[in-house]
């Protein structure tokens, strides 16, 4: 379980094969890259603030409460900040489960946390001009859907992968 | 001393990021800020935004130390 | 999209960065690797036998329908087949999407079919012997919770990533 | 002479994945491999079965053509 800010562009790939290497009972990682788009020209920089040593600490206590709803056996969360250019990846989620269901469902609720309630703030910068971004309300609602659950459900047994 | 730190929205207000001001306490923090900078003393105010004192969200008053770290934290708009 | 089947060990952080480099109006590109689990020493070997050929014109079909029903700019599938040790690499599927919510459901929806329906025969061999392997209950009742839903239900508008 | 394939459990049945056999339809097809392995025979009949011609799946008899492939499949077990 780590959660890292970076400002240097991530590197996904490099990223799911360390985080992959070396396990013999683990099924199913699911990796979740989120990247920068253009809006077909709308777009130019999104610019990111985190308050480093705050934003990791807030981040990691979701992991660790996904980590034990899914039982998972490891994730990894990296999120970049600082200006962020189309097609760059913003963030990379990677999780690691004995089988598929529970590595899917977490990896899903980490980016719906991350993309609604986690600690940054994102400014928008196109021809249009520069604003600040709140979350959209189906990001709420996304983040939500896994308020309904009880925090204690057991993952349902499932067959490799 | 406290040192100051302002994040997203609230920093463009302000035109800084991070500054030591003499305080004793959240509250006369705001009042000097307020003094400094009204528009940015309203801004403190609004609903949503979030006091963290030395990287834990505090509510209310709260004595600052010498070194204490006050962040103002406008609504978190996720990654 | 593309389905392939392989013999050598899949590549997943290569196959990941190919799949993610030049894409400006993608928000979300979810990955799964599904891998060969020791199953504590009690499988040693899991022989894949496919049908070239048809193996993948049966995939491709899937994963056509699965374009069109989520909306997906992309998808990838890769296949090893043959001989597969434990922690090896046995799947590799990777979606694109302008939003995550489409990247991931399509992503979990090709696997529960690859797991279930896919056309491989496995036998999985270990100290105990080795057994030919029919898909598990919860294989059948995961890839059954896409049938229930109608094929041309449009994808949720949501925000980037 | 068609092309027959077997795959899965069928191939361990037989002991062979591949063969030229003489027929001209299916049924004779099943007729000849029957009459050679009379296991192998009974477990082609299994339900879930399914006989693929040149990659495309068919049901029930067809004609052979002189290069036609012929496979018999086991129930699919996914990946």
């Amino acid at each position: 379980m780590s959660v890292h800010l970076e400002t240097a562009p991530l590197r996904p790939g490099e990223m799911l094969d360390r985080f992959t290497a070396g396990r013999s009972e683990t099924g199913a990682i699911v990796s979740f890259t989120g990247l920068m788009r253009a809006e077909h020209g709308a777009a130019d920089t999104l610019y990111l603030d985190a308050y480093p040593g705050f934003t990791e600490a807030e981040i990691a206590r979701t992991e660790a409460e996904a980590q034990a709803r899914f039982a998972l056996q490891d994730s990894l969360i990296v999120h970049r900040h600082g200006a962020i250019a189309p097609g760059e990846p913003i963030v990379f989620v990677a999780t690691a489960a004995a089988h598929r269901r529970a590595a899917f469902e977490a990896a899903d609720h980490l980016m719906d946390y991350l993309k609604s309630r986690a600690p940054f703030w994102k400014r928008s910068s196109g021809p249009a001009g520069a604003s600040w971004i709140e979350p959209t309300a189906q990001d709420l609602d996304d983040a939500a859907r896994w308020d309904v659950v009880p925090w204690d459900v057991a993952p349902a047994a499932e067959d490799a992968g | 001393m406290a040192r100051v730190l302002l994040f997203g929205a609230l920093a463009d207000v302000a035109g800084w990021r991070e500054r030591e001001v003499e305080a004793t306490a959240i509250s006369s923090l705001r009042a000097r800020l307020a003094a400094d900078d009204a528009t940015l003393g309203q801004a403190l105010q609004r609903p949503g935004v979030q006091v963290a004192l030395d990287k834990a969200l505090t509510r209310g008053d709260a004595p600052l130390g010498p070194t204490t770290e006050v962040a103002f934290l406008p609504p978190m708009s996720g990654g």
